[in-house]
């Protein structure tokens, strides 16, 4: 039953993905005074792609379609790393941290592959955009991550949702402020939203993750593009989970469950609503200012550590 | 009787070879003469090791030690023979520097370092030390050029100086052997210092005396930096086979007389003060020595100043003290001598198949004189002292005892001096290796009497890196209960 | 057992013996390279039972030696004894072929008769348990490694670098030497077992010294930065068998002789040693791995990745000493087990990466990333090998390389509950360095694969290469698996090496985490892999189309992007470590318009040698020359050195 | 001990004098042959002295030793560098690196200095402080020539002075050593003599000069 659960979480985010992207990009036209499509038009998009056929350019070799097949597959299992209704996970309990990054370490480098499998600029120009921005936003995601755990005194993402359910609000320290703005900060580099790259650009000069998966259609597009949303779904989950936790189900009970479901929609909505008022109010930012952003995360994650280190 | 033999088959031998005009005679009847020799050290050597000491007359007494460096002659002079055999043979003819001259005087010579191993009396011992000197000096200006005359007088002349030296000390020391009770006859007879020494305590200011000037003396011929100059000109300059004579033997011989004195200062006075003087000196030597390696231009020039540098690790073995610094010093001499000699000869061949021995024309002979190249290569591993070869053991010991001793300034100053010694080795040899060589050499191969001795030398080398045979360990463990 | 190590040795030292007696044979080297390997497997079996059973086996070779001379295996000697012989069968079998194509007559044989000395030599040096054992198979093995790599040849170049390899490795053997006689006043002799007893009598400053000596002397080896002057220069210009066994293997044994001192013997020191370890390994791990990111000499990256590799190693030794220090031995055993973990990954990967380049060596003549590409499609097995690889060394889960970055991770972690307040805020921060170091090994490593294996060829040769021989793939594939095995079941290796380090570190204990991530593993691979066989099996089938080229045609190799251009921002970001020097040449000049070639040229300018080594040899060689001047040739100036002797002696006899 | 007893160690007392003087007069000579006629005269002053030791112990070895350096010290080598002078029709000047004055005070000097160097050891070994001085002053000497004089030949006789003073010391320490010793230490030094006779020849004849100094092939 409990495995039930877990699993369904999983389910869940998944399923959950695409919609997140509609209502930001919904939210954000709105702001914009645009009407915007429906919220749920991504759904409609990848049925769509996984409709049409497999184009592949004739100098790729296998790795050009494994990779967004290995993309999703890791995503997917990251994906079980995330608590949403109740303080565990299917790999969330026994997995940790540093696990999950490099689970998606690993899905973004199979893709820079395949980008450069199509022996296009592009590919390549994409490829090293992401390694140079992925390099320094991992940094300051761990080190974040790290504080929490030492303040937590676990590397478990569960246990430290449950540890943070534990506290009072207002008891917590200075560090998971610090923790949680180094991790936005990091989070919206990993995710390519903007003001580090723009998801709805295709201006070779600016975009990052577009370039890469220029080559992509059909099928292998779509697998891509359900997994950049899920990942940005389970890293709200995760800010959600380390920071916002309360009302999650500590006990296994239905009702709570279902309260637990309903406040975790409530904060997801509202992370949604900043993140489109954060793109449409900041402009994207010039790349080869994009180290000094991430710096500021490192130096706040860094920050971080310290003061937990201080505070014991 | 056996020690008579031992001292006068080479004078025989010398005056024997003058008799003869014939070059194939002279050569024939020189490596007789060799064999007879050696065969005498040999049988000479096993009746010490038989009987402890053996004595002829007042003036003649071999022992554990002597027999030690006896051994290490007579293996070093039959190599030399061998080798000469096939080396001189385009010779120039002059006054004193002609084939069966080269073979008188080498028999001259060899017979001057006989009488110093074997004269008991430390006085007979100088005159045969200063002996040594003149027979090797015509050797060092053998070919008549300008650099082997001008190298032939600065040996005379300088060594003739330090020497005389070590004289006033010899006196010095008699003179306190004298005031210590010793009687006059026997004031210079080492067994009868050596069993006197702890009464002489009272003279050490004396002794010391004595001590300085015997250390300057015969530092002077061992080569002590910073009265070394003499040396790297006699090596360069001197036929081959006399280089290897020099460096491997000659300098072994005034160590030999320097132990002797070192011995009884050590049994008298307490080791401190000529320990400490061995240290400064052999400091000094393997510093300065292994700097200079770097700068060197001409290879025998190197291989000089390496002699200078081993020699002096050899003084710090013996400075460090302890049975293990004695012993590893007797046998890095004995190592040291062997691979100097293959290095010289293999410096003949270089001479003679090139027609220079300066390193900047030296190129590509791991191509063009593959042979000589290999056993270059086998030398001078041999002496930077790596492993699987002698030298690596005998410093390991040295290393050893002065670590056990807690000398730990000059160990490292070993430790590094060998380190740059290594270096400029590699450097120079490296470059006379690869590349291109400029001229064609003009044999490829080697001649059989190069062969042998080469070959023996390097299996001896190898040998004694891997294996120290029982025979060895027993000849300097004798060598050690004489002087300590 | 003792028997088959006595065989393993003596068969080691007969292959050499049967090359040069039989080698006019055809079947020679068929017969040297077979008696090669199976010894090696021997030698697998041997430290493979000591190592998992933990039974120590023992060869006394005193009565052959002038000094105590005996090997024996306990767990430690054994683990790296077990490194040596995997990476060395697939280096052989690889060898079994490579030298054949590349290699003829002389060279040949002399490659055949270096090559199992070489393995011997470090066979030694793991093994040994006297001080003379070691430091003989120490020099040794330089000696041999030297040795092969002028087998392959000579030019003015080459002989500057083996020059400086040679020169390094002896004054960090000198180092060595030293460190082993600091034991000696207070020990009896240099036997091990001698060693550890009278350590108990050791001052603390003999202690710092002989924990310095061994840092330095055995840190050139191992190519920490800066003493790493060396490893860009003779590992790309060995042959590539070689060169993977002096990366994978060769500098391991420094590894383990650092261990063998700063643990076994010292028994760990005050926390500013883990400290000035962990200093030296994050720096030798950023900056080997940003050097490695802007070369494009295949050869010379893996060997700047090399320093990389080693620094991870060396920051999980620091994390160690300061958990001794701080008496936290559990995680102490943590960091060791990563540490020496670590060794035998980067051994696997970083010996199939360059029998990958030896391979792509063999087929396109050339190790220029810029004149490669599109190989994957023409050497698929190289290719996959190679990408595991990749995927490993980067640090990447599934694959051997993350494990042991993921046990340094929690050891960092775990710092914080430690007590001294120094400790728990520096190993935490040190997770930010890790993870910079991984991210930018993947980063260089996507361009690596990227730009040699995917895309389009860039030459011609590229576009002919052929799929490599049997042998060859063989040795690259069971790398290969032996990188995903440990990856995927990390828990064979976690407990035997938790009982290593309990051999050797007195109170030590696996912490359970440890263990957490071999349970954990298997599903996460297991699950990716149906996932992924699932998707394939849904799949449309494909449709194959030329590459978009915004509408034009004739899209063509050179517009792919280049090695320099993939690592132009990364080179930007850090140029203040670069400090490039750039220089873009437009011909013909003056008309900014049309040009007909436009080049731009960017180096490094950073260098130790430069800034570090210089100095010190032009000091030395200066010294040289002023004292050649004290020679002057004047023999009255000779005597009067020796009456200043004898006056200055005179005057140390009064005073004295 | 008898009235001849008495006055030979007054006369060995004052003998050392004629010593110093000696000394003065080869640091001041110009030519070549009067430092040799200089050093002749030396030996003879030792030769004295041996005899008045000789005759005050009453040693026949003494006298030997007498008679053996009287005939190799003040006649042989004497005359054989005559010889040598003549034969090599060189000019025979000494070619000092210092003026005759300098090299007269310098002489002084190291006199001097050597009745300060064996005051220490005079008294202990109770011998003559004179002779000890004359001893290590002629040995200074021998250093000086050797050094400061460029002329091959005067090397050899810079050589000789030195031994004198070593041969002194002994005599003046121990009443000089065995008999044996001595003969073969003359020996020697005869050998030695006819060595570097025959390189100083060998040096005219391979670069037409005789100046050691500018023998400097063979440096670094």
């Amino acid at each position: 039953m409990r495995m039930a659960i877990d699993i369904l979480q999983v389910l869940l985010l998944i399923l959950i993905a695409p919609l997140v992207r509609g209502v930001v990009a919904r939210l954000k036209a709105r702001i914009q005074n645009r009407r915007g499509a429906s919220i749920f038009r991504p759904y409609s998009d990848l049925a769509k792609l996984f409709r049409k056929e497999d184009m592949v350019p004739s100098t790729a070799s296998f790795i050009f379609r494994l990779a967004p097949m290995a993309l999703f597959a890791v995503t997917v299992i990251a994906a079980a790393f995330f608590p949403v209704l109740r303080g565990s996970a299917l790999l969330g309990t026994t997995g940790d941290f540093f696990i999950l990054v490099y689970l998606f370490a690993l899905g973004r480098f199979l893709l820079m592959l395949g980008a450069m499998d199509g022996g296009s600029s592009f590919g390549g120009m994409g490829a090293s955009r992401e390694a140079l921005v992925s390099t320094l936003a991992e940094v300051p995601l761990l080190l974040a991550l790290v504080a929490l755990g030492m303040v937590s005194h676990t590397a478990s993402i569960a246990k430290m949702v449950l540890w943070t359910t534990g506290q009072d609000f207002f008891q917590l320290s200075a560090v998971h402020a610090l923790a949680l703005a180094a991790m936005v900060l990091a989070a919206i580099a990993e995710t390519g939203r903007i003001p580090v790259d723009n998801p709805t650009t295709h201006l070779e000069l600016t975009m990052i993750h577009e370039a890469m998966i220029l080559e992509y259609s059909g099928p292998s597009l779509a697998l891509i593009e359900w997994a950049s949303a899920v990942k940005l779904t389970g890293l709200m989950a995760l800010l959600i989970g380390l920071f916002f936790p309360w009302g999650i189900a500590a006990a296994f009970s239905l009702p709570m469950l279902i309260l637990a479901l309903v406040l975790w929609i409530a904060k997801l909505g509202a992370l949604a609503i900043a993140l489109a008022l954060v793109e449409c109010s900041v402009a994207k930012l010039r790349m080869y200012l994009v180290p000094d952003f991430l710096g500021v995360a490192s130096a706040l994650a860094i920050l971080a550590v310290v003061f937990t280190a201080l505070m014991r | 009787m056996i020690l008579l033999l031992v001292l006068f088959i080479p004078l025989a031998a010398a005056l024997l070879v003058l008799s003869f005009r014939d070059p194939r005679m002279v050569a024939g009847s020189a490596l007789v003469a060799g064999a007879l020799e050696v065969v005498a050290i040999g049988i000479a050597a096993w009746n010490i090791h038989l009987k402890g000491v053996v004595q002829a007359g007042r003036y003649l007494r071999a022992d554990g030690l002597t027999s030690f460096f006896l051994i290490n002659l007579g293996l070093i002079t039959a190599l030399v023979l061998i080798y000469s055999a096939g080396y001189m043979r385009h010779v120039p003819e002059g006054r004193f520097s002609s084939l069966r001259w080269f073979y008188a005087l080498v028999f001259f010579f060899l017979f001057t370092m006989v009488a110093v191993y074997l004269s008991a009396n430390l006085g007979m011992m100088w005159i045969c030390v200063e002996a040594t000197t003149l027979a090797s000096a015509l050797l060092v200006g053998f070919y008549n050029t300008e650099g082997s005359v001008e190298a032939g007088w600065k040996y005379l002349v300088v060594c003739t100086v330090g020497i005389a030296f070590a004289l006033f000390g010899t006196i010095v020391f008699y003179l306190a052997a004298v005031k210590g009770g010793v009687g006059s006859e026997s004031a210079l007879d080492w067994s009868s210092l050596m069993n006197a020494a702890s009464g002489l305590a009272a003279k050490h200011d004396l002794l010391k005396l004595a001590f300085v000037f015997v250390a300057i003396g015969y530092g002077t011929k061992i080569g002590f930096v910073p009265m070394h100059s003499w040396l790297p000109d006699a090596h360069a300059e001197a036929p081959s086979p006399i280089s290897a004579m020099l460096s491997a033997v000659l300098l072994n011989c005034a160590l030999y007389a320097l132990l002797r004195f070192d011995a009884i200062i050590s049994h008298a006075i307490g080791g401190w003060f000529s320990h400490t003087l061995l240290l400064i000196f052999g400091g000094f030597s393997v510093t300065v020595a292994s700097l200079l390696m770097i700068v060197q231009r001409d290879l025998k020039r190197l291989l000089a100043y390496s002699s200078i540098e081993h020699l002096g690790i050899v003084a710090i073995g013996i400075g460090v003290g302890g049975s293990l610094g004695l012993f590893g010093a007797l046998l890095h001499t004995f190592n040291h001598s062997i691979a100097k000699t293959l290095l010289f000869f293999t410096a003949g061949n270089v001479r003679e198949n090139l027609g220079t021995l300066r390193m900047e024309r030296i190129r590509g002979m791991a191509r063009s004189l593959p042979w000589t190249g290999g056993a270059l290569v086998l030398g001078t591993l041999a002496l930077a002292g790596l492993p699987p070869f002698g030298l690596f053991v005998s410093e390991f010991m040295i290393f050893m005892a002065a670590f056990s001793a807690t000398h730990y300034f000059i160990a490292f100053l070993m430790l590094a001096a060998i380190s740059v010694v290594f270096g400029a080795l590699l450097y120079h040899f490296q470059h006379m290796l690869t590349g291109e060589a400029e001229r064609p050499a003009a044999r490829t191969g080697l001649r059989v009497f190069e062969f042998a001795t080469i070959a023996i030398c390097a299996a001896c080398l190898l040998a004694l890196g891997l294996h120290i045979p029982a025979a060895l360990t027993a000849l300097l463990r004798g060598a050690l209960a004489v002087i300590q | 057992m003792i028997q088959a190590f006595d065989v393993l040795l003596t068969v080691l030292l007969l292959v050499p013996a049967v090359v040069l007696v039989v080698r006019r044979w055809p079947s020679a080297r068929i017969i040297s390279s077979a008696l090669l390997f199976c010894s090696l497997a021997t030698g697998l079996a041997i430290a493979g039972i000591a190592f998992w059973s933990g039974k120590h086996v023992s060869a006394d070779l005193s009565k052959w030696a002038p000094f105590p001379f005996s090997l024996s295996l306990d767990r430690l000697s054994a683990f790296f004894l077990f490194l040596i012989c995997l990476i060395g069968m697939p280096v052989t079998l690889f060898s079994i072929s490579y030298i054949e194509r590349h290699y003829a007559g002389a060279r040949r044989d002399w490659l055949w008769v270096l090559l199992p000395l070489f393995v011997l030599s470090m066979l030694l040096v793991v093994t040994a348990s006297t001080g003379f054992a070691f430091l003989f198979g120490w020099e040794l093995m330089t000696l041999f490694s030297a040795a092969l790599i002028m087998v392959d040849g000579d030019s003015k170049e080459r002989r500057h670098n083996i020059f400086i390899y040679l020169l390094m490795m002896h004054a960090g053997a000198a180092l060595v030497i030293g460190a082993f006689f600091l034991f000696l006043p207070h020990a009896p002799g240099l036997d091990f077992a001698q060693i550890r007893n009278s350590v108990a009598l050791l001052p603390q400053p003999f202690r710092t010294a002989i924990f310095l000596l061994a840092f330095v002397g055995f840190g050139t080896k191992a190519g920490i930065i800066p003493l790493h002057l060396w490893l860009p220069k003779a590992h790309p210009i060995a042959p590539t068998p070689v060169s993977a066994l002096m990366s994978a293997v060769m500098l391991k044994t420094a590894v383990y002789g650092f261990v063998r001192f700063a643990f076994d013997f010292l028994g760990g020191g005050p926390a500013w040693w883990g400290y000035l370890v962990l200093i030296f390994g994050g720096l030798s791990g950023v900056l080997g791995v940003l050097y490695a990111i802007a070369e494009h000499d295949l050869k010379r990256l893996l060997a700047y990745h090399s320093a990389e590799n080693i620094g991870i190693i060396y920051l999980a030794l620091g994390a160690a000493l300061v958990f001794v220090a701080n008496h936290a031995p559990m995680w102490a055993t943590l960091a060791l087990l990563a540490g020496l973990l670590h060794c035998l990954n980067h051994a696997i990967f970083k010996g199939l990466l360059f029998l990958g380049a030896g391979a792509i060596a063999d087929s396109t003549h050339t190790l220029n990333l810029e004149e490669l590409g599109g190989l994957l499609k023409r050497m698929r097995v190289t290719g996959t090998a190679f990408l595991i690889a990749c995927c490993s060394i980067s640090g990447l889960p599934l694959f051997n390389g993350f494990v042991s970055e993921w046990l340094l991770f929690r050891s960092f972690l775990a710092a914080s509950g430690l007590h001294n307040l120094t400790a728990a805020t520096i190993l935490p921060l040190a997770t930010g360095v890790l993870a910079l170091i991984g991210g930018l090994a993947a980063a260089c490593f996507a361009k690596v694969y990227g730009v040699a294996f995917l895309g389009r060829p860039r030459n011609q040769q590229a576009e002919n290469a052929r799929e490599v021989s049997l042998p060859m793939r063989l040795g690259m594939v069971l790398l290969a698996i032996a990188c995903v095995v440990i990856g995927v079941l990390p828990g064979l290796l976690l407990r035997p090496l938790g009982a290593t380090v309990q051999e050797f570190l007195p109170g030590a204990t696996l912490p359970e985490e440890a263990v957490s991530l071999a349970t954990l593993m298997p599903w996460i691979a297991l699950s990716v892999t149906l996932l992924v066989i699932a998707i394939a099996l849904m799949r449309r089938v494909k449709k194959t189309v030329p590459t978009w080229a915004c509408g034009l045609p004739g899209l063509n190799a050179r517009m792919q992007y280049t090695s320099t251009a993939f690592s132009k921002p990364l080179r930007k970001v850090f140029s203040r470590v670069y400090k490039p020097d750039r220089a873009v040449e437009v011909l013909p000049a003056g008309q900014p318009f049309f040009p007909n070639s436009i080049s731009y040229r960017s180096v490094r300018t950073t260098s130790f040698e430069k800034s570090m080594y210089r100095p010190v040899v032009d000091a030395v060689v200066a010294t040289a020359y002023r004292l050649r001047r004290l020679q002057t040739g004047n023999m009255q100036v000779y005597l009067l050195y020796i009456f200043v002797a004898l006056i200055a002696l005179l005057m140390f006899m009064r005073w004295s | 001990m008898g009235l001849f007893e008495t006055e030979a160690a007054k006369a060995l007392a004052s003998s050392a004098v004629f010593l110093f003087m000696t000394v003065l007069l080869i640091a001041a000579a110009k030519r070549i042959s009067t430092c040799i006629v200089m050093f002749s005269a030396q030996s003879v002053v030792l030769v004295l002295q041996v005899l008045a030791v000789a005759h005050m112990r009453h040693s026949k070895e003494a006298y030997a030793v007498a008679g053996l350096v009287l005939i190799v010290k003040a006649a042989a080598i004497p005359y054989a560098l005559f010889r040598i002078v003549d034969a090599l029709k060189a000019p025979h000047d000494v070619s000092a690196s210092t003026t005759s004055s300098q090299s007269v005070f310098i002489a002084a000097g190291l006199i001097l200095l050597s009745f300060f160097a064996v005051q220490p050891y005079a008294g202990v070994l109770g011998v003559d402080e004179a002779m000890l001085a004359a001893a290590v002053a002629l040995v200074l000497a021998g250093g000086f020539l050797m050094v400061s004089r460029k002329k091959a030949l005067m090397q050899v006789v810079g050589l000789l002075v030195l031994d004198n003073g070593i041969f002194l010391a002994a005599l003046a320490t121990t009443f000089g050593m065995p008999l044996v010793i001595e003969i073969g230490v003359v020996f020697d030094l005869l050998m030695g003599v006819f060595l570097m006779g025959l390189f100083v020849f060998r040096i005219r004849d391979t670069f037409e000069h005789l100046d050691v100094s500018k023998l400097r092939r063979l440096r670094g």
